[in-house]
């Protein structure tokens, strides 16, 4: 961005969630992607075009009909242990993630080999088109590991996972449990004069409010994500920091609201239309997310600008419409003023997803749904939605991913209803048409059908609406100002990190 | 002579006495656990956000849950029979190392907690005591009763906001400088900054239990006729407070200091959560959540044996204290 | 005897307050150097506030409205807070009336001894303990140089009376206060103790004021009497006239409630004379001394079956490490209407006996029989009846209270446990055991400790009597009253023997009550029955050594008394 | 020898009433004999208090304890009118976001972050902060009283036993086990609590177990034992009175940890959602914590003057069951 990076100095962000593991090998914890990409790259990274650059793979090439993908990587490059990296790495990770990585599985399920060509040269053969797969080379979403240190173990609980070798531009030097991780610069990194930092360190301070005194005194450089958005304002008056709010298209979320169908009211359409005219997005977008959202109305986020399709139904907020409905569809108001009752389960029992389960129950009230929330755990959420399946709505955060073929085919494909499997088809949604919308995209290499598959999709989802979307919300991040080029591309945060610089 | 002994006898007693109360800690905690919804695989495959139903069968035989539960406990006291608190798959590491990693922080915080409480404590109670009923007495005992009602997160974001983002003096969170190199008198120095706050808060809490039973104990022992003994040799008001009514008074103290260990390990989870103390109360509750019953039952276990190790200890302060004790009955 | 040089300390006009109340009024009286002043009254004449006045130790919410208290020519209650203490410990000494209690229970004698020599006469920490293994060595502690880092609790009360002492004499006071020195303490050890003290009197010719109301330690150990009553000084006098005949009426009724051993008093043959206080309508004592009128006795009833029969008791006390052995092999009978007196050291295994016939501690061996039955092992529903007919006086009458609950609390709830149903009946009964143990109705709805040791005593006898026992235990039933009570107890003992046909089990250290209340005597010593005889043998022909001292330390008094001699 | 010394009145043997069988009867008005030098202290009126007024009447000539229980009745005043003060759900988003008090009439002590009354919510949170506080202490007290008084007076194995029981109980972290207990049970206002008194019984247990393990030895219930008094009377009248003035401190020490906790599980999001409660009040502001403090501050001053009101009442309630201290009030 400016003028000339200057090397040197440390940098603390604070992610506020601690990770499971940092290397995400078999794994897709959120709060790792700020780490994995640092120590370990992929093979690729993107612009904000989503177009792809060369990372460890300084080019590449698809054949025609899609299912040869061939990678010439970087020469010269070493290990953090000192051993070289080579194209047995790459096949071995390649062929790691497919077997271990929770949506590796799926993501190169076409994948049936992977073929070494020479010591920097691989190329993949695909059974059938995934049209998607030059997107899922990034780093923190198909990193690279070395085969020297994993092969011939268990893979998921391969102790590099949690101390981390790669060739990236920082190297592992300790993991405080509960505390943070410290990552120094590789002497060795491939990229010249880079990465900039001496030290970059991550913390985790989970108490939101403890997260804003600390970037405020300055004891950590960056935050990101759970800041108070209350304290949003004052921070942006605060001379020394910077307030972004641009958005991470590589993993846009979106907030909301999953109905069971097989909950008798729900089941009917016109309940559904009902609720979604009853729900004010403004007011949560304002009121919740003090402005820091985007209204929603279909299931792809407007960060994930290539597939979003504006033109899909619009509910108005309407109460009358929604009481009108109810009444239509044959639920009269009973003598204590209720038509029917619900429950309202928020992912989380804090925070804007509680927030919204609030605005649920006063909101559907108002038409006559009485409505009472519950708030659990994590585990005992995920359980109740999924496995129980004792629920009528579930407010959930999700990613679209990189493509939706990856983030949000999953949530409405009936092949994906699967009872205990965690964020499937939880609404038991099923489709033909979209069903079929969804499989022949998953195929489709033609970018143009397959967007027009997609908007079609959108549209059809949004009147049935299985599920109602409601916002997505702003990628927050607050950092002091001398930090330079800390959102780069599409991977946003989640970039190596061999940019980041302070400015004097 | 008889010290020693009554110290030894002490120890040998609560030994054999904590067996029994630990494995009944483990089987009644591991039943609890099992009732609470949801698992370890349902937490991770969540977390991860997408999965399949092979990832989450590897998972669960990875955690062993594929395992009926009489199994999984068996398989537990097996492991326990050989010291080994089990491996934690989500931390990917055994229990016993990452407990031993946040088990010193913990402790000596707790017992700088512990060390501020009583001497504020007994401070405070002293002095009401020296003026009760009057008003002395009133503000203070209303001051002890504010640092119990409020909230410790209030307290603990408030001194953040006012000694670490208002005055910089302070570090708001974490348990020392990260990545420091400080050794020797440095390095304490660096943790005690770190502890101050969280030491505080944490301790405000217990100060206003202490000052009330410091107060009455006080009060108690001063209308005793040893006291008023000890009057009459001409020593002056303080000399009898510390030598003679202190000293009578500490029995309750300690009694009270002892039960509190427990409450402290699990008191500290807000404290922990405010500053981001890399502490076991901190770790306990993320088990709870993240359904790591491994994790958990190690904790539980540490800190029974930690409570019962405290409880003898009080015992032994008492024994020193009070000669009568663990003499006679 | 010039006063001005031997004068130590003079007491004018001294008046303790309490909001309301004065429980000492314009108190006046002397002390010289070398001469051993008593105060006799009444419990809760003053005694001990006159005491504590003196050191300025009163409690806190107490004050001294007027008064001057001149010690060695300074006035006591004018010196500033710093200046008293130097003469706390170092001028002026106390042994307080409680010796249990006045000893801190976590710090060892010696350092209790040594912290007034080192804060007095700023020895080191080494001379001190030396120091204070001299004292232990002077108020004869056997094996002083180890006992020296005992705790209290590890002393015998006797043994903690006299670290007391040694604490109060370690700066050679100039006057040395004793608060009731041996209430509590057998014979022998009183008369060592009064002993030590007249002797550390003659050798540091200090002035010792003595609290007591055990006339018969007066007669023998004072040159000068004080009498109080109700916070007045009545009179003063030389001990010499303490039982002459023209002294005021109050001291009078004393010397003729008191009982002395060798006087061979017995209830038979005598009741004891009582005193009187009626209050005239202007608001004058009107002192008046009665001897009730003599009681037709019914002769003991020797002839069935006996009402107690103790066969080979034992008891042991098990604690966590070690057994003691408090009763051996007890064997003894007591036939209906007798009363059988125990006298022993203390120790000795008294309490324990009664309590073990009482069923409140378990015996290991041996069996008890009561009115015929068997109830060495009955359960405690088998129990219930029993319990009704046999009661028992605790040593401690304060501590055998429950100290929440109100007088009519106490006396009713044993009523309503032994199925006395109606209220009115109860009401009754409650009133008449009121009467009874001579306390007044009004008093029903107060709380133990709004009363004085003497009539605590006398609530305890009125719990055990109102269920109409056959059998009372009585513990010490008197060992807390000073001598005008005692004799009204004593008395009402012998009418209700008279009058239900009670039987009594009697306990106490003092020979001469035990002589005047008794049928037959046993003798303990070291948890052994070793002597038993009646009454009159007893005394006369004495089978042990121990009885011999015992009765020998008792009785020594008349032939010694320093008064006539001085 | 058996002549009167003295001239007196009651020269002729006095006839007793019912028994007959006093060699003398007090000659009453005037028998100043009984003297009890206390007694002269002691106003006649206090004496003619009927057993229980006593107490009442010490506990209302105490100030402090008085303000106590005037505060205390007014939040329970507040939690019963909430209904009507306040109809509706206090949990409505009924105005704009983050009034300030004072900034509109219609919120005297302004809205929260989603436009919620706070007095509102005060007012019904006084209804489940009070309802949580005070069933948790109740139901920890009377289980902890249960167990402790067993243990302590009956000694030998059922001793052995109930301490284990205690002992396990204790060892666990608190909080923790209150999370596990919530987590099972699902966050209402009643699991809530249980949850409370189950974490917080131990401490009473202990506490009773120890004062009965000392009042047990006393001569009065050595006393009341030899009078046949059965074990249910000598536990709960003779020795429980005795033992309860450590309890009572507990007990107002418990309401407010219940209170408190309850504050931290939703500080941690764990209460029950659709009520307001102090606690929750508090955990939903403390994000909100710099920019619009009174949120937290309010609902912390109900808990902080409440949790002071309770324990006035307990050492007002302590010094009048004490028979000795209301005395020296006096
Ligand atoms: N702290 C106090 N508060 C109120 N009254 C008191 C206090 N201490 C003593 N008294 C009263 O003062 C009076 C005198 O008490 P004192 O202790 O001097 O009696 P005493 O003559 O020593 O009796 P005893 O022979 O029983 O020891 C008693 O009526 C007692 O009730
Ligand atoms: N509860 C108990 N536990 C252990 N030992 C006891 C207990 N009660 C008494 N003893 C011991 O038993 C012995 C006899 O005590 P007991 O009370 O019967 O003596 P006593 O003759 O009544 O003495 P005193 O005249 O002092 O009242 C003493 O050595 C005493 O220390
Ligand atoms: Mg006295
Ligand atoms: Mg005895």
């Amino acid at each position: 961005q400016s003028a000339t990076p200057t090397p040197g100095g440390s940098v603390a962000i604070n992610i506020g969630t601690e990770p499971p593991v940092l290397v995400l090998i078999a794994h897709t914890a959120g709060a790792a992607y700020y780490v994995s990409g640092k120590t370990n790259e992929g093979l690729l990274t993107y612009d904000e075009n989503f177009e792809p650059q060369p990372l460890l793979a300084t080019s590449w090439e698809v054949a025609e009909d899609g299912l040869r993908y061939a990678f010439k990587l970087r020469e010269g490059v070493k290990w953090h242990d000192g051993t070289d990296f080579t194209a047995d790495d790459v096949a071995f990770s390649i062929l790691a993630l497919k077997e271990h990585h929770p949506r590796g599985r799926a993501t190169f399920a076409s994948v049936e080999a992977v073929n070494v060509l020479g010591p920097h040269e691989v190329e993949l053969i695909l059974s059938k088109p995934a049209p998607f797969l030059l997107t899922a080379f990034a780093s923190f979403e198909a990193p690279i590991v070395p085969k020297h240190l994993y092969e011939g173990t268990n893979i998921p609980e391969n102790p590099h996972n949690f101390a981390p070798v790669g060739t990236g531009p920082f190297t592992f030097v300790e993991w405080v449990r509960g505390s943070h991780v410290i990552l120094k610069k590789n002497e060795n990194y491939w990229g010249e004069g880079k990465p900039y930092l001496d030290q970059l360190i991550i913390r985790f301070i989970v108490d939101p409010a403890a997260a804003v005194a600390a970037i405020e005194s300055g004891e950590v450089q960056v935050s990101v994500a759970n800041v108070p958005l209350t304290d949003i304002e004052r921070l942006k008056a605060n001379p020394n920091l910077v307030v972004d709010t641009r958005p991470a298209p590589y993993s846009p979320s979106i907030a909301r609201a999953e109905f069971n169908l097989e909950n008798p009211y729900l089941a009917d359409v016109k309940v559904r239309h009902a609720i979604a005219h009853a729900i004010d997005k403004d007011f949560i977008v304002n009121t919740i997310y003090l402005g820091y959202a985007t209204r929603l109305d279909g299931p792809v986020s407007p960060d994930l600008a290539r597939f979003y399709n504006p033109d899909v139904p619009k509910y108005e907020f309407d109460p009358a419409k929604a009481e009108a409905l109810l009444d239509e569809a044959g639920y009269p108001r009973g003598a204590d003023g209720f038509r029917f009752k619900l429950f309202v389960d928020p992912t989380q029992p804090s925070g804007p997803p509680k927030q919204t389960g609030e605005y649920f129950v006063q909101a559907l009230a108002k038409v006559g749904i009485q409505v009472e929330l519950r708030t659990q755990d994590f585990a005992t959420f995920v359980k109740r939605i999924f496995t129980d399946r004792d629920f009528d709505i579930a407010i959930e955060g999700m990613s679209n991913l990189y493509d939706p073929t990856v983030g949000i085919q999953r949530l409405y494909w009936s092949k994906n209803f699967k009872v205990g499997l965690p964020f499937s088809n939880g609404s038991k949604y099923e489709n033909p048409e979209v069903d079929r919308l969804l499989e022949t995209a998953a195929v489709e290499i033609d970018p143009a059908k397959r967007l027009q598959l997609f908007n079609d999709f959108q549209r059809i989802v949004v009147e049935d609406l299985p599920t109602l979307d409601i916002v997505t919300p702003a990628s927050i991040t607050i950092s002091d100002k001398r930090v330079q080029n800390l959102k780069l591309g599409a991977e946003h945060l989640w970039t190596n990190g061999a940019d980041i610089y302070l400015a004097s | 002579m008889s010290a020693l002994l009554r110290i030894l006898r002490t120890l040998r007693r609560t030994l054999l006495q904590a067996v029994p109360t630990i494995l009944g800690i483990i089987i009644l905690n591991f039943f609890l656990l099992q009732l609470a919804p949801g698992d370890a695989a349902d937490v991770m495959a969540g977390e991860a956000g997408s999965a399949t139903v092979e990832t989450m069968q590897a998972l669960r035989e990875r955690f062993g849950l594929d395992n009926p539960v009489l199994v999984q406990l068996a398989n537990y006291l097996g492991n326990l029979a050989q010291f080994s608190l089990g491996f934690s798959p989500r931390y990917g590491m055994p229990v016993t190392e990452l407990i031993g990693q946040r088990l010193p922080g913990t402790l000596t915080l707790m017992a700088m907690a512990l060390a501020i409480a009583i001497l504020i404590g007994l401070t405070l109670g002293s002095l009401m005591a020296a003026f009760s009923g009057r008003l002395p007495d009133r503000l203070l005992s209303i001051l002890a009763l504010l640092f119990y009602s409020v909230p410790g997160f209030w307290i603990g974001l408030m001194l953040i906001v006012l000694f670490s983002v208002t005055l910089g003096w302070l570090p708001s969170g974490g348990a020392g400088t990260i990545g420091s190199s400080y050794t020797g008198f440095a390095a304490i120095v660096d943790k005690a900054r770190y502890m101050v706050l969280p030491a505080t808060s944490l301790a405000l809490f217990y100060v206003a239990i202490y000052a009330r039973l410091t107060r009455a104990a006080m009060l108690e022992v001063k209308n005793q006729d040893f006291v008023r003994t000890a009057y009459a040799k001409g020593l002056s008001p303080v000399v009898v407070t510390v030598k003679h009514v202190l000293r009578n008074a500490l029995i309750p103290i300690t009694t009270m200091a002892g039960m509190h260990v427990g409450g402290m390990l699990g008191g500290a989870v807000v404290v922990e959560t405010v500053y981001s103390w890399p502490g076991l109360g901190r770790l306990a509750f993320e088990a709870v959540m993240g359904r790591d019953y491994t994790v958990l039952l190690g904790i539980l276990l540490l800190s029974s044996i930690l409570v019962i190790l405290a409880n003898t200890v009080v015992d032994l302060a008492q024994a020193w204290l009070d000669p009568r004790i663990g003499e006679q009955k | 005897m010039s006063p001005a040089s031997s004068r130590l300390l003079e007491v004018e006009n001294l008046t303790v307050r309490f909001g309301s109340a004065d429980p000492v009024r314009h108190l006046s009286f002397s002390v010289d150097r070398g001469e051993t002043v008593a105060v006799v009254g009444e419990s809760g004449s003053g005694k001990s506030l006159s005491a504590l006045a003196l050191m300025r130790l009163l409690p806190r919410n107490a004050e001294v409205p007027n008064g001057r208290i001149t010690f060695e020519g300074t006035d006591l209650l004018k010196l500033s807070d710093r200046d008293i203490r130097k003469v706390r410990g170092r001028e002026i000494a106390m042994i307080f009336q409680e010796p249990m209690t006045s000893l801190n229970p976590v710090a060892t004698i010696g350092n209790q001894i040594a912290e007034v020599l080192r804060l007095h006469e700023k020895l080191s920490r080494k001379e001190a303990r030396a120091r204070a293994i001299e004292l232990l060595n002077l108020v004869k502690i056997p094996d002083a140089e180890k006992r020296v880092d005992d705790f209290p609790h590890q002393l015998s009360g006797g043994q903690r009376q006299r670290v007391m002492i040694a604490i109060a004499v370690a700066c050679k006071p100039k006057l040395l206060i004793a608060d009731e020195p041996t209430t509590a303490l057998d014979a022998t050890i009183q008369a060592q103790i009064l002993e030590l003290l007249d002797e550390l009197r003659r050798k540091l010719s200090m002035g010792l004021l003595l609290i007591t109301h055990d006339l018969g330690v007066v007669s023998r150990w004072s040159d000068r009497v004080v009498v109080m009553y109700h916070g007045d000084k009545l009179e003063e006098l030389p001990t010499s006239e303490l039982f002459s005949p023209d002294r005021h009426p109050y001291t009078r009724g004393l010397a003729q409630a008191s009982i002395r051993l060798e006087d061979g008093v017995h209830y038979t043959s005598r009741t004891l004379s009582e005193i009187r206080v009626v209050r005239d309508a202007d608001g004058q004592n009107d002192y008046q001394i009665r001897q009730p009128v003599p009681r037709d006795l019914p002769p003991v009833a020797n002839d069935d079956e006996p009402i107690l029969q103790v066969d080979g008791l034992s008891v042991t006390y098990r604690t966590r490490n070690r057994e003691n052995r408090a009763l051996d092999k007890a064997t003894l009978t007591l036939a209906k209407g007798e009363t059988l007196g125990i006298v022993g050291e203390s120790g000795s295994g008294k309490s324990t006996l009664s309590k073990a016939i009482m069923r409140l501690v378990n015996a290991e061996s041996g069996s008890i029989r009561f009115q015929g039955q068997d109830i060495t092992s009955l359960g405690p529903n088998q129990l219930q009846p029993v319990r009704r007919d046999l009661q028992m006086i605790f040593q401690d009458p304060f501590g055998s209270l429950n100290p929440r609950k109100s007088i009519r609390d106490i006396l009713e709830a044993p009523l309503i446990v032994h199925g006395v149903r109606d209220a009115a009946e109860r009401r009754q009964r409650i009133a008449q055991t009121f009467d009874h143990v001579r306390l007044p109705l009004s008093a029903a709805e107060r709380y133990p400790h709004e009363f004085s040791g003497g009539q605590r005593q006398r609530i305890g006898i009125a719990r055990a009597l109102i269920l109409k026992p056959s059998l009372v235990i009585c513990d010490e039933p008197v060992s807390a009253l000073d001598v005008s009570i005692q004799a009204q107890i004593l008395n009402l003992l012998v009418d209700l023997k008279r009058d239900l046909g009670l039987s009594y089990l009697f306990i106490s250290h003092d020979l001469a009550v035990v002589q005047y209340i008794s049928d037959r005597v046993i003798v303990m010593k070291d948890s052994r029955i070793i002597e038993e005889s009646d009454h009159k043998t007893i005394w006369r022909q004495p089978k042990t050594d121990y009885t011999r001292a015992l009765i020998a330390a008792a009785a020594g008094g008349e032939t010694r008394n320093r008064a006539l001699a001085s | 020898m058996t002549t009167e010394t003295a001239v007196t009145h009651a020269a002729t043997p006095i006839q007793s009433r019912a028994s007959a069988t006093q060699a003398e009867k007090p000659d009453t008005p005037q028998w100043h004999n009984i003297k009890a030098p206390d007694a002269r202290t002691t106003r006649t009126a206090s004496v003619s208090v009927p057993a229980g007024r006593r107490e009442l009447a010490a506990f209302l000539r105490n100030p402090n304890a008085l303000f106590g229980l005037v505060f205390l009745s007014l939040m329970v005043l507040v939690a019963l009118i909430a209904p009507i003060a306040f109809p509706g759900d206090p949990l409505g988003m009924v105005g704009k976001p983050f009034l300030w008090p004072g900034q509109d009439a219609a919120f005297p002590l302004g809205t929260d972050s989603m436009g919620r009354n706070v007095l509102a919510g005060l007012f019904h949170g006084a209804r489940i902060s009070l309802f949580v506080g005070l069933t948790a202490t109740a139901l920890g007290l009377g289980v902890g009283i249960t167990v402790g008084s067993l243990a302590g007076y009956f000694g030998g194995w059922v001793d052995d036993v109930l301490v284990r029981i205690i002992e396990i109980f204790q060892t666990l972290p608190n909080f923790v086990l209150l999370v596990v207990l919530v987590a099972i049970a699902q966050p209402s206002a009643t699991t809530v609590s249980v949850a409370i008194a189950i974490v917080s019984w131990p401490m009473v247990a202990r506490l009773t177990r120890a004062e009965f393990r000392a009042i047990r030895e006393k001569d009065y219930v050595v006393a009341a034992r030899s009078l046949g008094f059965r074990h249910p009377r000598i536990i709960f009248k003779e020795i429980l009175p005795n033992a309860l003035p450590p309890l009572i401190v507990t007990a107002s020490v418990m309401v407010a940890t219940a209170i408190l906790m309850e504050s931290a599980l939703s500080f941690m999001g764990l209460g029950d959602p659709n009520v307001v409660s102090w606690g929750s009040m508090i955990g939903n502001g403390r994000e909100l914590i710099r920019t619009a403090w009174y949120l937290t501050f309010l609902p912390g001053l109900a808990i902080v003057f409440t949790v002071l009101a309770l324990n006035l009442i307990g050492d007002g309630l302590n010094d009048a069951l004490n028979p000795r201290f209301s005395e020296e009030r006096s």
